[in-house]
């Protein structure tokens, strides 16, 4: 079918298909709908929105039909985005299973593991959540202690981890785990996929300088884990779990980079602005104007990186200097809102539910150069792979 | 001596050190904060400091202190800064002490300046009533009303209003001139609106509403009220500044203890360089920040008309120089450093605040530019 | 496309490298530099450009050109400025060209489009009169006199005016609007004196004591004559600005090169960690930077009206980029980057040249927040 | 004698002996006497005022008289200080010999080396200079190449120096040169003084991008250094010139720090400002007003250091601190004053003697973080040796 047919022919079934609530911006967290056993929906049409689209597996365009996916082509699932875009029609279903478990099984699994996995995560009937970093190991996946022992046809897992997003919510985890003792450091890694269903397995949420957080502890205590639940071969979970990571990196640069408060609505919102909306700090305004032109670069700067994709480039190593960029940019932004929002940005608690966002968001935002690599690691990439730098 | 502490100052230094490193440290505040303690500092610390003798730093022998002037405040301040002490010592000890000081009557001196001396009261300054601190923007007026004012208007950010027995007020008065009023926060018509705030301290918003003042509510024993007003702002800034600079230097203690402890990829992260590279540099912010709060204080001492430069200055760095020292301690922490389990964050919390407080670094740059004539 | 060049670009950029390296390689600026050059660069390349088809890109067909458009004048300047290459390019292929486009008479585009196109001629822009960039303050006025104009001014830092055959220059007219007129530099009342700056080049300040002009003398084709001025600006920065991202990108390479090579205490210096982070940060500087100019080139081309914002934001960050790149790369090269025989002191000294023409890092930050409205 | 006695002492001999002329502001380099052999005084009084002074010994007025100094404790030496800069009296005279290798002498030299050298020095007889550099060892002492070769009574030396100060009107040259060739690199290396009067020592001076300047290439063609002229022992010259590399940090500083051209100046030149001598630029009035801060800190911390050396607290490693953040603050200050001046700053060459001036002092400090150790290297010794951060 031609790309103009399918148009017509998607737009007339989201015209058809899309309930009206669905159509309006995201409000809150609420609002997203991340699936799994325990999921409660925020309203009818969120559930009916979300079976819908997963009969059609366009809560997965691009995966293969028997895998619960909608087997679109690239440019198709492309028109799709531009279709709902232009509708506001709300993602159906978000998850860690959707954006970084599933394209791992896709690379690295077997049929049988596909067909086990997937679909669940396509219909949002199970919740993942992502088990790498360890106390004390940071972005280190090398000294990972977390340990799993073979027994017949599974393993017995030990160990902790740490920055578990949501596992107080999820079904399952997939988690690196140390099942090979004597392998060299690197090789002694494996990808198992866990059922958190069961008494070995516990969370903790963690909180943050920001607040209340999506982010957990979670141990093992004797967790059994079985062998066809391993994603890839003994040792390969090094392996997938790099390729997992730029997944997670594009993610918190998007996020970082777009949306949000921005110093001068912050100026207007606090009343630090002139009658001609000039700002009322004369040296604040440059520190701002140099954001402005920073932020005009980055925006900029992932528009010509997706162009170059879109002609065959690579992105590459590159990925890590958009997030280096747009991850310090987030940082810059928000401690340049909360001077604009001088004393009302202190605020933390108050009448308003929103009271205190700011101050929120410019903690939150401390963390973007530390999750996902910290900044430190994504310099050490960019001067190695990028620029041919050697190494001490 | 302008930068080195002389023999008192030492030994106040290594009192308040060990005192406030027993009687509160980082976790008293987090106590305050988790039990949303009303006022936001313990009046039982408050009355130990004045046993101490802080509390007279800046009040004269014959008003019950000992008038050891402001290079020995920011002694105590710098201390307060390393343990993110919520207390009333900046906005009573040093604040309400100049304000007396330089514009109180004989009267007021009298009856406010032996109580600040024994730690039996707590000020609290009525200044700001925009966003960003901004000293002449004050629309606050108190008008002639018999032989009193009646005092209307708006503030923003009055810290420690919540436990304030006193509030100074700056209002314009009919000649539009800026002067400050001693102020019952019981009187009727003052409504003050605490407001918890990111450092886990309890500013206030107040509102004033055809408050009445008696005569003697005018602070009038200064020949230019605004100047006394303008020196006044030094001061706060000044003390403000020397505790930013204990709070960066704690966090850039922290900070270095921790990367000596932690390993990644087997190494000890210490090592890297890109890391010591910064942790050097910091270093060297933190002693061009140091130079500079001794500096202002010790010229509110010995040379005041000099004071408005120093410090705007030092305020200006200390609010630049905390918060740098305080984010790059969360970078260097890692993740740990995201958790509120860790001290960083609230460094990096307090920073933020105190450096907003009587003008940021923007605001100090002005100041300079201003003062410097360009 | 907005960011990457189609294939008449690609070409046109691997012939540009390749010829520029070939024919005009950093030493041609020491040796006009050496020779003490009265005009400042080579009359015969200038030809060898035309004849390369480059002079045209501006210009369209009808006018003898191939109007390939800014996106590849961009491409070009970019290669300009990785070799030094010092010529009229920016000043008569692109502004007189856009200037001609923009508020030229049919008779002026007669007269001048075909000849710029061929290579012919020579423009300069005789626009600031102060000591920094300030497209406001004009103040030299073209009062009526018969048919003509009598123009009265003093001009500044006029690129490439003692090689120029026109004069462009910015003046007011009666109605007090800012108007641009083409002047003889040979005519009576036309005082030029060279100046000799710090990158080689030699720009002129030019007197205009009572020069008498034709009524064709004024570029009145624009609806509105100071848009077209404006627009002129912008076209000069989004050129500046892709000039410094070559001039940038050149510095940061030969860099690279160097420290790969350099030893010390026996290691590889680029092996040190503190140099790698900052090497990886100018990388992404200069990503920014050629975002920027990419972007506003081709907003040029496409979204005029867009411009403004685009091409000052361009020639900010390019300013501020080739700047940083130049003086990291001395810093990195050490001792040798201080001796005028390595080639990355030249580079440093263009980017400051280059950086000022038409408004540095802080005047172009100061439109972008004049144009964002605060 | 009491200083108050000496002060009246010293003030009343100087007024009767500093000449007019003496007591005027340096206006250039050619006011400054350096000395030497080939010096040709720019002046009778400059002459004169050197002789008197020499005389006296208070050309060095810390040295031993036995060795033609002084002998002025460190508090009488303060008060020639004040006393001279109390009518502007010029320094009778500079050089190397004085700040660098006096110092040296007299802290590892033995009786006869002292009787040699020093009183040449302070009588302004013989001028010294400084060969530590190589081409591409830079900062990198420990792989000098230079070699000296021991035949009976002398070394016979072979090398080339680099960045060696005034070699071309230099008479005698301390250098480190390797004698020791079977040695561990950092004990291979000995402190020579070389005589220049001979035809195995040739220099060759060195253009900066900055122009001229007083830097050399001096080489060494079978050239005699006699044993007697050996600076401690055989192998100890690493430790020496370690001792000499912090009396030139300060130097740098020092003159990093202050005087020379400010970005306000600057612009009242360029007439940018307004009527009310704001900077007409906001946004560069915003850089320049954070410049002005931290020049305030500057400064404030160079007093705060001296006050603390005053009650016995060493400077040590802070010195490396000192010169990074004097040398980077000064680097600054010329980038604003380019900006300040705008194109009349990038004038090169004109018709006035002076033009020029601003660029070339902003092009020459470009070198402060590379001479006596870059900015890296001081971070590194700040590191380790305040932060006692471990080695990697």
């Amino acid at each position: 079918m031609s790309l103009d047919a399918f148009r017509k022919e998607t737009r007339a079934w989201l015209e058809a298909n899309c309930p009206e609530s669905m159509r309006k911006p995201i409000r809150s967290e609420a609002d997203i709908c991340w699936g799994g056993k325990n999921w409660t929906f925020a309203s009818d049409d969120q559930k009916v929105w979300l079976e819908r689209m997963a009969e059609k597996g366009w809560t997965v365009p691009t995966w293969p039909t028997e895998y619960g996916g909608g087997g679109l082509s690239k440019d198709e699932a492309f028109v799709l985005k531009e279709e709902m875009k232009a509708i506001g029609a709300r993602s159906p279903l978000d998850s860690f299973g959707i954006w970084m478990l599933g394209p791992a099984l896709l690379k690295y699994g077997t049929h049988d593991q596909k067909a086990e996995h997937l679909p669940p995560i396509a219909r949002g009937e199970i919740r993942w959540c992502q088990g790498y970093s360890e106390p004390g190991a940071g972005s280190d996946l090398v000294s990972l202690r977390t340990k799993g022992e073979l027994e017949d046809d599974h393993y017995i897992v030990n160990g902790q981890k740490v920055w578990t997003s949501y596992a107080d919510k999820s079904d399952w985890i997939f988690a690196l785990v140390r099942t090979e003792a004597d392998a060299p450091k690197y090789n002694g890694i494996s990808f198992l996929l866990i059922d958190m269903d069961q008494p070995g397995v516990s969370t903790k949420p963690i909180k943050l300088i920001s607040g209340k957080s999506p982010f957990c502890e979670t141990f093992f205590d004797d967790a059994k884990a079985l062998t066809k639940n391993r994603l890839g071969e003994a040792g390969q979970g090094w392996e997938i779990a790099k390729y997992l990571l730029s997944h997670e990196r594009a993610g918190i640069v998007s996020e970082a980079a777009f949306g949000g408060l921005n110093p001068v609505t912050a100026a207007h919102q606090s009343g630090e602005v002139e009658e001609d909306g000039r700002l009322s700090d004369p040296i604040l305004r440059g520190d701002v104007a140099r954001l402005t032109i920073d932020g005009l670069a980055f925006d900029a700067t992932m528009r010509r990186v997706k162009e170059e994709a879109d002609h065959g480039e690579g992105v590459g190593a590159r990925a890590s200097m958009l997030k280096y960029i747009g991850t310090e940019l987030n940082k810059r932004r928000n401690e340049l809102n909360m001077s604009a929002l001088g004393y009302d940005g202190l605020l933390w608690e108050g009448e308003n539910e929103h009271d205190g966002d700011p101050a929120r968001s410019w903690l939150r935002s401390r963390a973007n150069s530390i999750e996902g690599g910290t900044s430190e690691i994504q310099l050490n990439i960019v001067a190695k792979r990028v620029l041919d730098l050697p190494s001490a | 001596m302008t930068f080195v502490l002389n023999e008192d100052e030492q030994m106040l230094r290594d009192s308040a050190r060990g005192f406030l490193s027993e009687a509160s440290p980082v976790s008293a505040l987090r106590k305050l904060r988790d039990d949303k303690d009303p006022v936001g500092f313990s009046s039982e610390l408050w009355g130990r400091m004045a046993e101490m003798g802080w509390t007279g730093v800046l009040v004269d022998e014959a008003h019950g202190g000992v008038e050891m002037g402001y290079s020995a405040a920011g002694v105590i301040l710098e201390e307060i800064g390393r343990t993110l002490t919520a207390s009333p010592y900046l906005s009573t000890a040093v604040m309400g002490a100049a304000a007396l000081n330089l514009a109180g009557t004989d009267a007021q001196k009298q009856a406010w300046l032996p109580k600040i001396a024994a730690g039996e009261t707590v000020f609290a300054f009525a200044l700001d009533e925009r966003a960003r601190h901004n000293p002449e923007r004050i629309d606050a007026r108190a008008v002639k009303d018999g032989n009193g004012f009646k005092l209307n208007g708006a503030k923003r950010y009055v810290v420690n209003a919540m436990g304030a027995d006193v509030l100074v007020v700056a209002a314009r008065t009919e000649d539009d001139k800026i002067n400050l009023f001693l102020v019952d926060p019981e009187a009727d018509g003052v409504e003050r609106t605490p407001r918890r705030t990111v450092d886990s301290h309890v500013p206030a918003d107040i509102k004033f509403a055809d408050v009445r003042l008696t005569g003697d509510a005018l602070m009038n024993g200064a020949e230019d009220s605004e100047a006394a007003y303008r020196h006044l702002l030094d001061a706060g800034r000044a003390g403000q500044a020397a505790e930013l600079f204990g709070t960066a230097l704690q966090a850039f203690d922290v900070t270095l203890e921790y990367i000596k402890g932690r390993e990644q990829f087997g190494v000890s992260i210490a090592t890297f360089q890109g890391l010591q590279h910064r942790a050097a540099h910091l270093y060297g912010e933190l002693e061009l920040c140091q130079s500079l709060v001794r500096r202002a204080l010790t010229t509110l001492d010995t040379q005041p008309s000099q004071a408005p430069l120093w410090c705007a200055a030092a305020k200006a760095k200390a609010t630049q120089v905390a918060r740098l020292a305080a984010a790059e301690g969360i970078q260097m922490h890692g993740g740990v450093g995201m958790t509120d389990e860790y001290d960083i964050g609230l460094y990096y919390k307090r920073a933020q605040a105190a450096g907003e407080y009587l003008g940021d670094d923007a605001f100090g740059a002005g100041e300079v530019a201003r003062l410097s004539g360009y």
